[in-house]
């Protein structure tokens, strides 16, 4: 399968008169994972959320070559953009299917989409037609996950996709993120802090206020280093284990 | 046998309070605030044919027909003209919408005022056949009318939303306008929708109810609260609600004053509202979801 | 600190209808004791959490706080000394940072009908408490949250965490309910809500705390208890805990996992992080 | 281009300046417009009867302020609170030898208990509930004023009221118009104290975070109610203002039409402040009242107003001048970083 | 299309025709657009058509009549403001064309004032009654009056048994009080009310036939209620003998909304008797302003005369500019021939009389016939004219 690469060339997102990304250029080859860090209210979600259209920036963003800056969100989507959003992006008063059924529909896909999408995580088989707005956060978490995996995307957009998640189902997800991209998806995850993910990201940005201020070809530590580097100024006081 | 003819006025009122609050339905669920304009739209349709029929004698169909249209119309504007744009500007602000609708209910009025003078017009009946006579009681052909097409439009409606695309992503745009954004469901295409359909079952109702006792400019006003009350007594939690809501407000209206008689609608509603809300802190249908 | 028991629950159960939430649940929370909730996703954490702070109504079960009975709705619970945070941060989004924090102080003057009564005319008179406003500042700082006169909706949902945090703190609980605290936030968070942690435990209150970053949670905690399926599954220390099979099985996955090793080595490596 | 951290710092620095006592701002420009406003109006008898319609209209709006603007929930009877508070009037008047000034203590109070009352019975239910139970009260109330002979007067209402006598001092009509601007503006600089204290802050989170107060210790249903309460007191003084300017009340004189108007108001206004009530209120006598088309429906031309408003000042016209002051505020700030 | 009443009134303002001089200001209080339109403006229409005719003929003491006018919606908070820019704009007198709730508002703000008003097309004796009736004044016979009319008309068709089906406004209110009191010749076996707004009425109708009374009166300000009141009656309680006030009468375009024949039988309390000469010149007068088609009502004649009062009290107080003297100019006319009632009908005042009718002259029953529309005099009986 072809890799498939996004290219985030000049990004800046503002909201009023208060600039949440600043000139962003990033890129994500396909067959890699790379990473955004940045601490809480860097801009991460801002960028992500510019990429998939859900939130007006100026710049240029391009789909294997393809320009998509101009398309809405339901045709990037349908060009191969997921994302998993953060927070709960979902419809609490609809039930599970529907949720899923809704983003079939966007993306034109058949039926059987949803009870593939389901696969991944059993406990939603289960659950099918509570209302999701009942579901535990995880368990919500988990729905978002598959409605981004519907429709085999060639860009994963994730934003703390981890969030909620107990270790065994990220251990699950990790290998699921990899796999994808080892099949040429190009995933871009952002996350405040690597932690359980640091195995999985193979490169990544650093994102400081809005500036992409590192970036780091290798993953793991390497990228760990950069980004306390870059936030070495305001550097985290110490935590004190108890006892 | 005046029994019956109780029985009757009930449920024609009772379905005319119905659609009303389905209108109201549609667009709380879609839009998520209440459109109290919905009286005003049937009103206009109610009028605007009587008056053509009357001033122009035009044919009923042709006049009913130019009559929805033009509700059609004024739903198409509420929602472009005024709410988008309104609560785009607020920031999406239910408040906001709430208001803007509420001054579109005055404007409609004092408009169709101007447009078809203050005197209260007779509605015109498009069912043409012979009233039915069951034993003393004359059903008039508009009262059947309406009761079939409140079934039909209820069912056709309870089938829609639930089952077809179209439903399925009002529901979703009404639930989390964010997420459907975010996602790009089409949000603003949904809306119109919602305000349409309300616009045109306000329509009909109000074609089919003004024979029973005329229509009026100022009508708007008092059907919306009706149907207001109506969607809320019954709730918001399933499409045969607001028939059930409407019913019991009919219900309400007839056999109060026949066994109370005097003002008993007016105390007896409220009494009734009282306790009803009281120990059924619920309301009819609703369900909850958890932070 | 002192071994005087805080908050103990007993049986402690919730139905949904068919769905069992939690099943027959005790448990003991020591003054000046950080309990730490782990499970996997569903096992009834949150459900817990709300039984305990009142937001849900338990099916069974009964709760004393500091040998007094706790129960009723939530608010005369959180009176009575309690504190949460929200899985969602529940926070008013027109409202500025500031005026978020204050809700926990600004809560405790009026608890009754009277008070509140009187708190409207008496705010009306004396809207800015000086009290209020160096307490905002310091709790600002303890926690790292910066810019209190934004409006909460503009802020990046890592640093509505945050703030979710300020305001339960700002309550000055006796049992400070965090549910997913660490969920998304940065090392800079992370620091500033174990520092809030610290001073609660430093009080001789309590905490409990429900995170899925167990080595955080492990660092923190003096015992943990593991919810699964609704029911308890292991209490007792953290290292016995994260070594127990039942933690393997239920929350981390089977031993002979060809990921565990770099599973174990990424969870060093992230109390590394913390640390930095 | 200043970045979202960097915004907080021009807030700290602020806080000791006068401009940051609460509420003060908006009772300067209140006090100014207020008296530009009084004397526009000398003894001219019309503009003098304006000024009291706008002060009954910015009480009631001012009454709906609290429970619809802070709290977020609608009542739909303060036609019933307005007319309480003008009923007290009428009969202390009328009924009985209290000096009239009592009124303004009985109306309010049975008003704010009678909110308290329709609160308590949808006090677990969603807004929607309280609009309609409080709009079938306001029906209720009328009939009952019509079929209340022996109370109420009637239909015919209640008229010939005796002259307010506060401590053996009369104020004549110009002093009641100055008076009744006064009262408004009173109220309304409390309520916006009221609106940034601690208290307005847990009657503000009520509105999108109830379960955050009431984990954090406050009974949402009953902070509800104080609310509730408050605004149909302030409503009834309203009401016993008109009646007494007006010199009397019928059962017809506060109907729907005035709710409508109150909950048109507050926004027009503003949102963001109680002067936002006040500013509405005066809107509306405007375009309803002082409009120079004679002839055209009062109730069009406010419509319209309304749509119009909300279109061009989401925020009310206070709210969009706000944003002005604001902008060149910020474009100054910038200047000063610019510099240092 | 005639439905454009409301907006077509703005533009034809009366002009001063050939008088010449300082324009003497009438300040008038209409209802155009609010609830109580569809009856305002009848009256409003004339009002202007004789302050027109009396400009032609010269004017009043050679100065010609302006009329200002202010638009309440019936809305009583506006009352008083409407009012005291009508006094700004130099009225010297009003009259009050509005919804009755707001008249009843205006009568303080007239004391307040104190310009003397005429409520043209005012029936509800409470108007003119304490409090605050120094000032105010009405034309037509009040429900006093009708009740002795009423009993006359039920001894002749020997009725006992009276079912009132009535709706909720305060003007009704108000007028039953008056009406049903005064009148001990029947027993009222049954009061129903319904709601002004109704749009169904069985319930009433069906607790009437259970009173099973001799005969039905139907109170009410008139328009769909009224008529919606007939239709039930007509088909509930087919046969029944049915009476109703002026007001059905009063609004020609409310009989369009009777089902087919509905009407026939009805008896109303009307006052408009074409014997009358002077009745008989307005109707012209106003066919030719209107169209041929045009029904003329009392509503017509009481607006006719009111402007026609005013310009005599004028005149008789030498001036329009001191308002006491106007007042008691008005108290000191009488015996003013009427334009509606019947020949010999006249209108008086005095300071305890602000009732213009003198005797019962003023009303004849008239019925209704197959067609919806009044048929003529009711045959069975007629008031006695003494006056
Ligand atoms: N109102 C409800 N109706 C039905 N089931 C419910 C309801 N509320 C919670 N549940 C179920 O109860 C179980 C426990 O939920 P809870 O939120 O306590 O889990 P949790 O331990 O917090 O999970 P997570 O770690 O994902 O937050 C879940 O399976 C959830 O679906
Ligand atoms: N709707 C909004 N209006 C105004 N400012 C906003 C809005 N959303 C975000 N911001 C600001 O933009 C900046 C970036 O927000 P963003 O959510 O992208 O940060 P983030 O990196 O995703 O943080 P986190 O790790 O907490 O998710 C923050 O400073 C935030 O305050
Ligand atoms: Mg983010
Ligand atoms: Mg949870």
């Amino acid at each position: 399968m072809s890799a498939h690469e996004l290219k985030v060339d000049g990004l800046s997102v503002r909201y009023g008169h208060a600039s949440a990304v600043t000139d962003a250029t990033v890129t994500v080859p396909g067959g890699t994972v790379t990473a955004l860090v940045g601490p809480n209210g860097a801009g991460k979600s801002s960028l992500l959320l510019a990429v998939y259209g859900s939130v007006p920036s100026t710049g240029k963003v391009t789909l294997d070559g393809e320009e998509v800056s101009r398309l809405r969100p339901a045709a990037r989507a349908r060009a191969g953009i997921a994302i998993v959003p953060q927070g709960r992006q979902l419809f609490p008063h609809l039930n599970v299917a529907d949720n899923l059924q809704v983003m079939a529909e966007l993306l034109h896909l058949p039926k059987s989409a949803v009870d593939n999408a389901l696969d991944r995580f059993p406990i939603l088989r289960t659950r099918l037609r509570s209302l999701v707005g009942v579901l535990s956060g995880g368990e919500q978490q988990m729905l978002v996950v598959s409605r981004a995996l519907m429709g085999s995307p060639k860009v994963l957009l994730l934003d703390e996709m981890m969030t909620g998640l107990a270790p065994l189902i990220v251990q699950e997800l990790a290998r699921t993120v990899t796999g994808l991209a080892r099949e040429g998806v190009a995933v871009l995850l952002a996350e405040p802090a690597l932690g359980v993910l640091r195995s999985v990201v193979d490169r990544g940005y650093v994102l400081v206020r809005g500036e992409v201020v590192a970036q780091e070809e290798d993953g793991g530590r390497a990228l760990d280093d950069a980004y306390r580097a870059a936030i070495g100024v305001e550097r985290p006081r110490e935590l004190r284990p108890t006892g | 046998m005046t029994e019956l003819q109780l029985w009757l006025s009930a449920v024609e009122m009772g379905c005319f309070f119905g659609i009303l609050a389905l209108a109201y339905y549609l667009v709380q669920v879609g839009a998520g605030f209440f459109n109290f304009a919905i009286g005003p739209y049937a009103m206009m349709a109610g009028l605007c044919t009587s008056w053509l029929v009357i001033e122009y004698d035009m044919g009923v169909w042709g006049a009913a027909a130019i009559g929805v249209l033009a509700t059609l119309a004024l739903a198409a504007v509420t929602e472009l003209g005024v709410v988008r744009p309104v609560q785009h500007r607020s920031g999406g602000g239910e408040l906001p919408a709430l208001v803007a609708v509420a001054a579109v209910l005055f404007a409609i009025q004092q408009l169709a005022g101007y447009l078809f003078g203050h005197p209260t017009l007779p509605g015109q009946s498009l069912a043409t056949f012979d009233p039915v006579t069951v034993g003393e009681t004359v059903i008039q052909p508009s009262s059947l009318l309406l009761m079939a097409v409140t079934v039909v439009a209820f069912g056709a409606t309870a089938v829609w939303i639930r089952s077809s695309r179209t439903g399925r992503l009002l529901r979703a745009v009404g639930d989390s306008k964010n997420a459907a954004a975010l996602l790009g469901l089409p949000v603003n295409r949904i809306r119109l929708i919602a305000f349409l359909l309300a616009g045109f079952l306000a329509a009909v109702a109000g074609l089919l109810f003004a024979p029973k006792a005329g229509v009026h400019s100022l009508s708007g006003l008092h059907w919306s609260v009706s149907g207001f009350l109506a969607v809320v007594i019954g709730g918001t939690g399933s499409v045969w609600a607001p028939l059930v809501g409407g019913m019991l407000l009919g219900l309400a209206e007839v056999f109060l004053p026949y066994y109370f008689g005097g003002q008993s609608h007016v105390y007896g509603m409220l009494l009734i509202a009282l306790l009803f809300f009281a120990f059924r802190p619920q309301g009819l249908f609703v369900r909850t979801v958890r932070a | 600190m002192g071994e005087e028991t805080l908050l103990v629950g007993r049986g402690l159960t919730k139905r949904y209808g068919g769905v069992t939430a939690l099943e027959d649940v005790s448990f003991e929370l020591r003054a000046g004791e950080v309990l730490g909730l782990v499970g996997p996703n569903g096992a009834g954490k949150t459900t817990l959490v709300d039984l305990i702070s009142g937001t849900q109504a338990a099916t069974a079960g009964e709760l004393v706080l500091r040998g007094a009975e706790l129960s009723g709705p939530a608010s005369r619970r959180a009176r009575a000394g309690l504190a949460r945070t929200f899985q969602y941060p529940q926070l008013a989004l027109e409202l500025s940072v500031r005026e978020n924090l204050l809700l926990g102080r600004a809560a405790r003057r009026h608890a009754s009908l009277w008070r509140m009564t009187v708190g409207a005319f008496a705010g009306a008179l004396r809207p800015r408490v000086a009290d209020d406003v160096r307490a905002i500042r310091l709790l600002a700082e303890e926690l790292g949250i910066e810019g209190l006169d934004r409006e909460a909706g503009d802020l990046s949902l890592g640093e509505q965490r945050l703030v979710e945090v300020g305001r339960a703190l700002g309550q000055d609980p006796l049992v400070l309910l965090l549910d997913e605290p660490f969920a998304g936030s940065d090392a800079q968070g992370v620091a500033g809500i174990a520092e809030v942690i610290h001073t609660v435990r430093r009080r001789g209150h309590g905490v409990i705390l429900v995170d899925h970053n167990v080595d955080l949670v492990a660092r923190l905690v003096d015992r943990i208890m593991l919810l699964d399926r609704g029911r308890v599954a292991f209490d007792g220390e953290p290292r016995e805990c994260l070594a127990s099979p039942q933690m393997q099985q239920v929350y981390f996955g089977s031993v002979d996992d060809p990921d565990v090793g770099s599973e174990t080595g990424t969870r060093e490596a992230e109390v590394e992080d913390v640390r930095s | 281009m200043t970045t979202l951290a960097s915004r907080p710092a021009a807030g700290e620095t602020r806080r000791w300046d006068i401009r940051e006592v609460p509420g003060i701002g908006g009772l300067a420009l209140g006090v100014v417009a207020t008296a530009l406003i009084l004397l526009w109006v000398g003894s001219d008898g019309y503009r003098q009867t304006l000024v009291t319609s706008a002060a009954t209209y910015a009480l009631i709006a001012l009454g709906m302020y609290v429970p619809y603007l802070m709290a977020g929930s609608l009542s739909m009877a303060y036609g019933a609170y307005a007319g309480i508070g003008g009923y007290a009037v009428g009969l202390i008047s009328t009924k009985t030898a209290l000096p009239l000034a009592v009124a303004w203590i009985v109306g309010p109070i049975v008003a704010a208990l009678i909110a308290v009352l329709l609160g308590l019975v949808t006090r677990r239910l969603s807004g929607f509930f309280l609009a309609a139970v409080t709009l079938l009260f306001g029906m209720a109330f009328t009939a009952f004023l019509i079929d209340g002979e022996g109370i109420t007067g009637g239909s015919a209402g209640l008229g010939n009221l005796r002259p307010l006598n506060l401590f053996g001092w009369t104020p004549d009509h110009y002093q009641v118009v100055v008076g009744s601007a006064v009262v408004v503006c009173v109220i309304a600089f409390l309520l916006d104290r009221l609106r940034l204290s601690p208290w307005g802050v847990i009657v503000r989170t009520m509105r999108d975070a109830p379960r955050a107060v009431e984990a954090a210790g406050v009974r949402v249903p009953v902070m509800n109610l104080v609310a509730l309460g408050l605004g149909a007191a302030i409503a009834a003084v309203g009401g016993g203002l008109f009646t007494y300017s007006a010199g009397s009340i019928t059962p017809d004189t506060f109907t729907l039409n005035i709710v409508f108007l109150a909950i048109f108001m507050p926004l027009i206004g503003g949102a963001g402040t109680p002067w936002g009530a006040v500013a509405g209120a005066v809107l509306a006598v405007e375009l309803t009242l002082n409009f120079p088309a004679i002839q055209t429906s009062g109730t069009l031309l406010l419509a319209l107003g309304v749509l119009v408003i909300m279109l061009i000042a989401p925020r009310g016209v206070i709210g969009y001048a706000d944003k002005l002051r604001t902008r060149i505020w910020a474009l100054s700030r910038k200047g000063r970083v610019d510099h240092g | 299309a005639t439905g454009c009443g409301g907006g077509g009134s703005d533009t034809d303002e009366p002009t001063s025709g050939t008088a010449t001089g300082a324009p003497i200001i009438i300040g008038m209080d209409e209802d155009s657009t609010g609830p109580g339109a569809s009856y305002s403006i009848i009256a409003g229409k004339t009002i202007r058509v004789a302050v027109q005719d009396i400009n032609d003929k010269g004017g009043v003491l050679g100065r010609p009549l302006k009329l200002v006018v202010g638009n309440d919606e019936s809305d009583p908070t506006k009352v008083p403001a409407v009012l005291q820019k009508l006094a700004s704009q130099g009225a010297k007198a009003f009259l009050l064309q509005s919804g009755s709730a707001a008249v009843m508002q205006a009568k303080s703000t007239l004391t307040q004032l104190k310009l003397p008003a005429i409520a043209p097309t005012g029936v509800t004796s409470t108007l003119v009654d304490p409090p605050n009736n120094e000032l105010i004044y009405m034309l037509a016979n009040t429900t006093a009056d009708w009740a002795g009319v009423y009993c006359g008309a039920f001894q002749a068709a020997n009725i006992s048994k009276l079912g009132v089906l009535t709706d909720d406004t305060t003007t009704i209110a108000a007028l039953n009080k008056a009406l049903l009191d005064k009148m001990p010749c029947v027993t009222l076996v049954a009061t129903e009310k319904g709601a002004a707004n109704a749009s169904d009425l069985s319930a009433q109708v069906a607790r009437l036939k259970n009173a099973n009374p001799d005969a039905v009166l139907v109170t009410s300000v008139g328009g769909a209620f009224e008529v919606l009141a007939q239709n039930t009656l007509a088909k509930q309680l087919s046969g029944k003998p049915r009476f109703s006030l002026a007001s059905i009468g009063n609004q020609p375009s409310s009989w369009k909304l009777a089902n087919a024949g509905a009407l026939d039988g009805l008896i109303f309390m009307g006052s408009i008797n074409q014997n009358n000469p002077r009745t008989k010149a307005l109707t012209e007068l106003l066919k030719k302003k209107n169209g041929d088609d045009y029904d003329i009502t009392a509503f017509d004649a009481q607006a006719w005369d009111s402007v026609q009062l005013l310009k005599l009290a004028i005149e008789k107080a030498g001036g329009p500019d001191d308002p006491a003297k106007l007042n008691e100019a008005i108290q000191s006319l009488s015996g003013y021939p009427a334009t509606f009632g019947q020949e010999n009908f006249t209108l008086s005042f005095s300071p305890t009389k602000h009732l213009g009718a003198d005797g019962l002259c003023g009303l004849s029953l008239i019925e209704f016939g197959a067609d919806n529309r009044p048929k003529g005099p009711w045959a069975t009986y007629q008031p006695p004219c003494t006056a």
